[in-house]
Formats: C-alpha cells, structure tokens, sequence
C-alpha cells in the first residue's frame, strides 16, 4: 500500500528537475506575495495558500503531458502554476481585476484555464470529483487519448461524492487520477480523529483500483508515482488512487489561529520536510544544480512576481456591464 | 404526423439527435435494459449500444457531475434522474457546478448538458417519490428550466434543450408519459423560451404549467358551457420565461390564474403572479391576481388525499368563476 | 472477509429457531398476499417484495433485543415482520387505510414502528444511513445500551450516504450494524457491474470497522454474524459491515420483465438457496421440528394472513381532514 | 440589557439552553477547537466538551442526517452547516427526511432539529459561497424556516427554533455576525411566525429580510428627509409568515415593496408579494406590489460587481420614489 522511495527517475532530465525547482520556487513565491497583498488589504475575500506543499502540484503535473487535464481545489495556485497558467493573470484574477482568468468573477476559489487543461479549482470540497471523471469519460469516449488528474484533499475523502466517483471511474475504467494531498488536516480538523484507518490510500480497495501512500515532500517520489498512474490511465486500465503525505505551512485561510496543531509540529516540517529544501539540496548534492544557480533562480523568481503584481495592479477593473455577462452560453 | 406517446416523443427526441450527433449520449439508472423507470429509453440500448445509452450505479451526485464533466469537455451528455425528488442527491452538482461554471471561469467553460426527469404525483408513490420541485432549479442563475405539457412540446424543447450550450433541467410528469397526441415524424425543434397559447379566450388567463394545463382546458371545456371563455396559456419554459405573452394576454383579459401542481407556498407560481402583477397589466387588472398551487403537505400516499393534495378540473373551475364573479 | 458457515449457534433454542421459520413463513404469505392484492388492484402505487430474502430480516433481527432499533429500505416488509409488526396494519396502509401504520399516507416505502424500535422504511435509496447513525449517536451519548440495525441493498452502497455514514459511525464508535443484502441486483443494474471488487464487505476495510460476507439463505448464518456484531456494538467497539448474499425471487417492482437476468439463474436460486425450504429442511433432520407441525405452521400463518387481510379491508379511509393534519408536530 | 454582536448572541442563545438541557447538542465541521468558520461556537468546546460539541469529518450529507436521526430518536441537536451553500449535498436529508417523516409515518415521529447556516453576499467568496437560498427550504411542507436580522432577534428565535418539535432552518447572514446590539442578558423566546415592524410608516410598506432589514432602514433615514415615511416589517420567520402583520400594513400604506438579497426570480420575495397581491389588501393598492432582488447572475468576487448583484441602500430610495411618483 505504500509507495517505496524513489530517488531520480531515469526519464527526467536535469534541465527537466532543474524546471521543477523553479516552478516549485514560483509557487513559493507566489504565495508569500499573495499573503503580502493580503495582509497590505490589496486582496479581500479569502485565501487557501500551499506553502510547502509545492512538490505535489508540480510532481504530479511534471508527469503529465500536455494535453492531460486536471481539476483543482480552493488551495489550487499551485496547481494552477505547475499546469503553465500565467501569474500575472492569476494575481489580476486574486485582484478582481478584468484581466484576470476568471474577468475577476471568479478568485481564488474558481481559477481555470481551460486551454490549458485545467479545468478549475472549486470551493466545494470534492467538488471536483465528479467532474474530473466526466472529463474522463470524454476522453475515453472521444479516444483523446489523455488523463485527468482529479487534486483533493485528505478532509475531501470524507465526502460522498469521493466515493460515488471512485467507484463510477473505475468500473468505467476511466482514466482519471484522484490524487489526495494529506496535508493532515482539514480546516481544523485532524485526519487522524476523522477516518479510522491509516492511509486513505486504504480506500482505493473499495473500488478494485490501486491506491499509493507516498511521500508528498520528495517531487520525484511524486512524480514517478503520478507517471505510473497516467500509463496506466492511459492504457485503459483505469484509474489510480494517489496519498502524498505533506503540510501546509501556513493556516487554513486567512484568519487562522492554528490552535488545533501545535508550532513543533510545524515546525518539524518546516524545517525537515519542506520539499523546496529538499530538492535543492539533492540537486546541489547530484550536481545538477550550483548553489549560484540555484541564488539565480530565487532572484529571477522575485522579479517574475513582481513583474506580475505589477501587471495585476496596474490592470483595470471589470466593468459595470460585465456584471450580467457569461451567465449563458 | 401521428399520434405517439409523451414518453415515445422524448425517447424519439433524443434517438434523432443521437443519430445525428455523436457527441450526444445518455447517462441514468436502469437506462439500458430496463428502458429506464418509466421506459422512456427501451429500446434505445439496442440501437445505441452501452456506451451511449450507459447504465449507472446508484450514485446520483458522481453521475450528474460525470455528465457536467463530460459537458465541459466536449460531449453533449443527456442525464435521466430516475426521479426528480433525487436532485436533491445532485443538487451540489447541478446548483454549485452546473449553472456557475462558467460564470465563475469569466465566461470561459460551457456545460451544454440536459438533465431529463420526472416529476409530480399521482402515481400513488408518497412523499418521496411525488414533489414537483422546478421552482428550485428557476431561482438559480446559469440553468434553463423547460416544463413541456404535451407529447409534441416535449419532442421540439428536447431538441432545443439538446442543441443548447448550457445546462437545462428538463421535467417531464410522470402521469404524461402515457398520454398521446400529434406529433411531426421528423426531428424540429421549439424554441426555448417561448410561451403557448393552448387554447384563447376572452375572459380571464389562466398561466398553467405541465400536467395542470391539462386540467386547466378541461376546466376550460366546462366554463365554456358557462359561456366563460378563459385563455390558457402554457410557459413550457420556466427559465427564460415568455413573460410578454403573458403580459399581452392578461391586458386582455383583465384578470390571470396561475396554476401549479407544486405546492403552492414558494412555488413558481408566485413568479409568475408577482411577474404579472409588477408589469403594466397592474392598472387594468379587475381581480387580483390568484394561484392556485398544491397544499401545505408532503404528498400522502392514499390516493383521494393525494388528489386532494393539487389542484383538480374542479378547484380551477370554482376558482374562475369566483375570480370572476367578484365585484 | 467471507464468514463461516455456522450450523445451530448454540444460544439459540429450538423454540426460537420454530420461531424464526414461522416468521419467515409469515413474510413468505404476506407478500404473496401483497401481489395478489396488487394484481386485483386492491392496492396502488408500488410494492417491492422480499420473497426470497426472509433469511436476513428474520436472521438479524432475531439477534437483536426488543430495545434494539432499525432503519428500513423500500424492501421493506420483513424488517417490520421481524421487528413485530402487525400484519394487519401493514397491509391496511398498504390499502392507504386510517388503521394503517402511517395513516395511509405513508405506503409501502414510509412503514415505521416507532414504539417497536422500527425508524422507518425509506424511499431514497440509502437514505437511511445516516439516521440509523443518528440513531446510533442518541444510544451512546443517553447511554440507552441500543443497537441499530440500518439495512440496505448492494445497490445502495454506491450512494455518497453509505460512505459517509460508515465513516461517521466508525470514528464516533457508534452502535450501529450496516446490514447489506446483497440481493445481486440494484433494480436492473447487476452489482458485479456496479462495482469492482468481489464483495461489498470489503469497503469496510475504508473505516477501519469489520466486515464480514454471509450467506443470506442460511438464517442461522446470518443470526449468528448478527450477534457477533451486536455485541461488539453494545461493548463500545463500534459498527460493523455485514453483507449477506441473498435474491429477490420477484422483480424489481409491480411492472418488471427481469430482462436483466435470465429464467436459469431465477431457478437456481428458489429451488436451491429458498431460506425458508432450507431452515424448514434443517430443522426437519435436527429433530426439531415434524412435517405435521411444519404444515400446521404454514395453515396457521394463512389464516393469519387472511385475518390481516380482513381487518385493512375493513378499514375505514382516511378523513380528507387528515390531509392537512401531522405535517408539524 | 447590554451590547453583543449577532454571533455572541447565537452563542449565547445556545449556551443557555445546553445548559439548562442535556438533549442539546451541537455537530458540524470545525466547530470545536476552531469555533467555526465564522466563530459562533468559540470556546464551547471548553464548556461543554468534545461530546456536546462535535466535530464532525467534512460529510455534510451523513452529519445532517446523523442530527435528524438523533432527533427522531431523543435528541435535540443543532447542526451547524458551515456555509449555506452546502445544504446542496445534504438536501435529500433535510428535504426528503427530516421534513417528511413525520407526515409520512402518520404523525408518529418528531425532528426537533435546527439547522443553523450562514447564507448571504458581502464577504468576496464569490459564487460558490454566497447564496441565499431560503426560497428552497420554504418551499418544503414540513420545515419551518427563520431569518433574524438583529443579534436580539437571532437569539430569542433561536431559542425557540431550539424549543420547537419541528426541523427549523435558521438562516444567518454572515456579515450580521459582526454587528451589535442590545440583548437581554436571560434566556428567552421570541415566538416563531411573528414579524417585527422595525418602523412606522405611512407611505409605503417594505418588506425586507436579513440583511436587507438594515439597508431598508437606512433607506427609510434618507427618505425621512424628504418628508417620506415608510413602515418596515421583518417577517423574521418565512415559515409560517406573519401575513396578517404584512397586509395590515399595506392596507395602511397602500403600497408594498418587498426587498431579499436572494435572486428575485423565484425568490421568496415572490411568495411574499404574491400573498399580498392575492389578499384583500389588493382592492387598496395605489402601486403594483414591487419586489427587489438579487440579478440574475452567479455572485462575482469583484466587490463592486458583487453589490450591484444585490439590492443596495439607493436601489431601495429609488424604488420607493419610483413607486410614490406613479399616478
Ligand atoms: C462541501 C464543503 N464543505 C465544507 C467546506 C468548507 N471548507 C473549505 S476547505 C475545508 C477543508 C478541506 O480540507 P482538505 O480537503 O483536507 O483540504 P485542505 O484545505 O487541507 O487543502 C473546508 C471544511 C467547503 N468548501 N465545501
Ligand atoms: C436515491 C435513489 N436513487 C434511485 C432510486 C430508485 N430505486 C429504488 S430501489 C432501486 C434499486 C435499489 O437497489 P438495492 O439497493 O440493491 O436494493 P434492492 O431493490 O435490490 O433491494 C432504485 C434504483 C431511489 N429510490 N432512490
Ligand atoms: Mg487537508
Ligand atoms: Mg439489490
């Protein structure tokens, strides 16, 4: 049931895991930035940062192909930056502003590119579920030929609509790829105290599907468990039920005390799994990557961030007509 | 043309477009061998075969977003929920993710998916299995509502519902499905949003919807006798709602009754009612503007409570001349 | 997961186990008497009748103690049969009669016994899971020392409710027995199409609680799982899944051609797993029970059954006043 | 009497009657150590610990009907639904079993259960976190439903809603839960299905729930300048609704406007407006029975767009000169 460790797939390039630093570095970024305009009342609303969980978005969609699709959740920005979306779009959208993915009618909660293949994140928890396994089955149809990844939560597996779609995807062979990031929490509620088994990876028996617990901190760990899955998704034999164990860094939204956990914990994590630290240091330690590069990187990330902030604040805001707009096709 | 049955319509419907579009399948429970609940698919397995005509588990919620998602993504999935009274498994779907996607992608997704199902009572099947529960789905920006009332109705909106590129709940009533009537061999289809003058008359509107326009032009049949002469007009659409038609119609006759079978209290009904008395008919009307709806009570099982529980030929006849006779 | 063949649990004595036949016997005539009277349009609406299925209603019941509740499906008269409804009530609210349980309101679908423990019939297939949970939550948090039985079919456990409820029962260790019969149809929908895995026993390795797979033609079987699970229930251990392979001898409902399954199939199962001939057959060789008493039963229960029949004739109709009466409390 | 927001006095109104009954008990999602996601239930975990404080697993299906089950079998729970917008997935448990179950048993079974749930727009979480969907619940026969405007009112009610035999959906607006106002330091009960003038006025009668109460006051200040009196009723309670408190005050003012934050169209403004247009009130009417609502869209996150998608203080102004300028 628990997936072995892997250490540097024989597929990936150095250019490949060098990419994946930085999109995990952008999605870092991204974050401290959100959370700065946030704090400064540039952003209202809410938020739902990932912050140290940057290695799952980017492990699971570094294994996709292009035309692959997914479906995200309310703490979807990384998902939606390893998927290829633009930050300065999603920076406007945080904004409310016209340029926005969503024409600021969206936020947060509701950013989908489409074009992409990202079919949007969604502020009903396992909203997505379902969804995914439509898009699925259109692909299966169609014979597109490609896969969805369906991103939820650990708290997410509690809702029924998990199970109606696990077990409608795979006895529709569907290929389709329910990825849990356990982050240990839902909210403030403790997985541990709201499931009565181990792993949630547990569950995928309950549809004759294979399930995975793996380490949601390794990106490569991630990433081949995720390639796995796709091949065989997309060679009809259905879908897979992945378990990356991770952490949020930060609270659950905006105005988040934390009681329910304590500051060792955190910072146990923080300071030992933080998946950006990890990688760099074993891409550092394989000679992929010098500790100048490495600077570089952080440095070019900064300005691409700041690059998009300004290209959201100096964008305009939505007009009055655009209230009534894209209700119907 | 010929005579066919309100469940032939709709299962004709849908075979034509399906032979016509690819992209076009259907989802349910029981669909396949069974021909659905109320048989409405038999024989559509045969000619379409498992993958278009796709029988579901009982998982009302995955099934319906399975269609959105599919809807999303390029097909054109036609939903049967076995009865309308399960929406409320799927109402997350339908509400939160149907009717605002693409409202919430900035105009970006479209979900051109029909959810097909059967309403109201008379069937004897009790509280569960009996509510007429559209008003819901016509409060909820993003979704279109059709209601059709006769076989021929039902085969051109499905068609329009069909063709639509945005989710739409279609109710069909369970005591319909046997009923006959004309209807034109080739595929047509009947443009959403617009209303039908079932029958014209000079004395009073009546706004009836699905099963009740039925009632209502055989309350009509009876006035007439009377020499009351009552226009009935049917919405067949709840969402967009042919306001106008209704509009004209009552500055003619001066006085509107609005029946539904769904319970009166929140019902669609006081749309219609208050529609009507907020437009420029208010100045001429010369009764106020009634319902008639079903009773205050989930729906009882035994049948003369059960008629008892929406309105009948009777109560529309009684409510017509009492409109009438009033100052 | 499969549960052992268990022949002539030893706390069970002969007088129950006459007892049991009886009441198997009695749901046997009763829904005979149900389609005859459907046939002769005496009764509206639907039915859906349990022929074929008295082992599990009466097995596990019978393990219950009279303060021990239920929640029933649209299958439903067994359980009332077992729980020790009145026959004649029964069938006066399916004639929609005063005298009926629900008034006439309820039907076939709505019986409820609340005085005898029985929560209610359901329409809404698995729309009992989570009051049977409730259920379960009242006895531990009053410490009533009740158990419920919540019954449902194999169709039922693809429903969002069965997994949340299960789950919800678990990690609140709560009193309460999820008893599927596995009757291999959900209407039309064959579980082995319906599901991917080989029994639904199996899902109760996602919460963490037992599961066990029986076989629902031997009632002793079923009383004995029953049992076990009860105790483990009452003691504070929590819930469990109990699933008991069964059939329904009759169709989905009034009007079904069984198209879904073939005549072979039919036979095999009424003339070699009927639970009633097989306990009747059991207790014949234990010694326990004579052809002459097992005929002077069955006279007996016709009789019975007759009686019923007189007095929901007799009935009267319910006011038109009582429309509008028990809709608020 | 002193001073405490809405949200202390929903607390507050809970904590008094756990303390004084054993049978209530509180469940939902993060409502233990995290008091909610809006803080109503802060620092009832301590008081009355994690078995009368529950914190339930993200299954909003399985936690109502847990509630409506304990209710049936003794208990009397409220169930805090963390946003209203997700009674979509627990739908079939309120609306097809706690509201029926007693109707469809013949009277046998009771559901003393409150369902309390933060509904309404303001707060910028966009389409899927902002619905008003009272319209829903008030259509179900079976169900009572409350709207408190007030932090006095939202704690007598929900004693009540508390005391009643009968499931109750309490809505609550959550950008009430920050405002302020005398509350009486005891327990007690305001009676559910009566409505509250908040303010004499001859000219014109508004209607306004929730939120709206307080714009429509604002409203009556501006249009107090210009020498305009409107009398502003609070139903308070949707069902049963107070329409004898509602058509006297339009057989006073002669002109009724109805104000919800919920979209119009099919919303329960419709119901109300309908009621006075079928009364006897309709014979006195010097304007059309008005109703304003929440536009036809998805509620957007831009914070501009999303006050045009509800009825704001000028709106009503507009609307009540509108109405006193005709004829
Ligand atoms: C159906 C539904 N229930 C509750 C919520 C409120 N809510 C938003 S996020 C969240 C916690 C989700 O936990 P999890 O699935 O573990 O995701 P995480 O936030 O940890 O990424 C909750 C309870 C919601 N948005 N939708
Ligand atoms: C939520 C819901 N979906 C669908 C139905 C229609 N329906 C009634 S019984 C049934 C089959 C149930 O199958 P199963 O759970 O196996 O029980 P069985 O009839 O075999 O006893 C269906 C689909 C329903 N009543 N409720
Ligand atoms: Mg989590
Ligand atoms: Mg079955």
């Amino acid at each position: 049931m628990t997936g072995k460790k892997t250490k540097g797939s024989q597929d990936i390039t150095p250019e490949k895991k060098v990419e994946m630093l930085e999109q995990m570095i952008v999605i870092r970024h991204f974050e401290q930035k959100v959370e700065q305009m946030f704090m400064q009342g540039k952003i209202h609303g809410t938020m739902h940062l990932c912050t140290g969980q940057e290695a799952t978005a980017v492990g699971a969609i570094g294994a996709l192909e292009a035309k692959d699709k997914i479906t995200s959740t309310h703490r979807g920005h990384g998902h939606c930056i390893a998927k290829g979306s633009d930050i300065g779009r999603m920076l406007a959208e945080l904004l409310a502003k016209e340029t926005g993915y969503c024409k600021g009618k969206g936020g947060s909660m509701h950013i989908a590119d489409l074009d992409l293949g990202n079919l949007g994140a969604n502020g009903i928890v396992a909203g997505g579920h379902p969804l995914a396994t439509g898009a699925a089955l259109t692909s299966k149809m169609k014979k597109l030929g490609y896969v969805v990844i369906c991103f939820f939560g650990d708290g997410a597996s509690n809702e029924g609509s998990f199970h109606e779609s696990l077990n409608l995807a795979a006895v529709w062979d569907l290929p389709v790829i329910f990825f849990c990031e356990n982050n240990e929490y839902a909210m403030s509620g403790p997985i541990k105290e709201m499931i009565n088994i181990e792993h949630i990876s547990q569950r995928a028996s309950s549809y004759g599907m294979p399930g995975v617990t793996i380490n949601g901190s390794d990106v490569l760990e991630v990433y081949e468990a995720t390639k796995e899955a796709a091949e065989r998704a997309r060679s009809g034999q259905g879908p897979t039920l992945i378990e990356a164990k991770t952490y949020r860094f930060k609270g659950h939204s905006r105005a988040d005390a934390r009681k329910y956990r304590t500051r060792e914990e955190e910072k146990e994590w923080i300071t030992k799994k933080d998946p950006i630290a990890l990688f760099k240091k074993s891409l550092i330690d394989e000679g992929v990557l010098s500790e100048e590069k490495a600077q570089a990187i952080e440095d070019q990330v900064q300005s691409f961030v700041e690059k998009a902030q300004g290209f959201a604040e100096n964008s305009p805001e939505p007009s009055p007509e655009s209230l009534q707009e894209d209700v119907y096709a | 043309m010929r005579e066919i049955t309100y469940a032939e319509s709709v299962r004709e419907a849908m075979s034509q477009v399906m032979r016509a579009d690819e992209d076009v399948f259907i989802l349910g429970e029981d669909i396949g061998i069974y021909g659905g609940a109320f048989g409405v698919t038999n024989g559509m397995l045969d000619e379409f075969g498992p993958e278009r005509v796709r029988t579901t588990p009982i998982s009302e919620a995955a099934i319906t977003g399975c269609a959105i998602g599919a809807a999303m993504t390029g097909m054109r999935p036609i939903l049967e929920l076995q009865f309308s009274d399960f929406i409320t498994i799927a109402t997350d779907q339908i509400v939160n993710q149907a009717a605002k996607l693409r409202y919430m992608y900035g105009g970006k997704a479209s979900v051109p998916v029909v959810i097909r199902t059967p309403a109201g009572s008379g069937a004897g099947l009790a509280a569960q299995h009996s509510q007429s529960l559209e008003a819901w789905m016509a409060h909820i920006p993003g979704l279109k509502v059709i209601q059709p009332s006769t076989p021929s109705d039902a085969k051109g909106l499905l068609k329009a519902a069909i063709e639509d590129n945005n989710p739409v709940m279609f109710y069909e009533h369970k005591l319909l499905y046997g009923m006959k009537g004309d209807v034109a061999e080739d595929s047509y289809t009947i443009p959403i949003g617009v209303a039908d003058v079932k029958k014209e008359g000079t004395d009073l509107t009546v706004v009836a919807t699905s099963i009740m326009v039925h009632k209502t032009l055989e309350a009509a049949e009876e006035l007439g006798k009377e020499n009351i002469h009552i226009e009935v007009i049917d919405p067949r659409t709840l969402v967009p709602l042919d306001e106008e038609t209704i509009i004209k119609s009552v500055l003619k006759t001066r006085r509107a009754l609005v029946v539904t079978e769904a319970v009166k209290r929140g019902g669609y009904g006081a749309e219609i009612a208050s529609m009507i008395g907020e437009s420029e008919a208010f100045d001429f009307l010369d009764a106020p503007v009634s319902r008639l709806g079903g009773v205050d009570t989930p729906m009882p099982y035994n049948p003369t409570l059960e008629k008892m529980a929406v309105p009948q030929v009777g109560d529309i006849v009684q409510k017509v001349r009492e409109m009438l006779n009033r100052a």
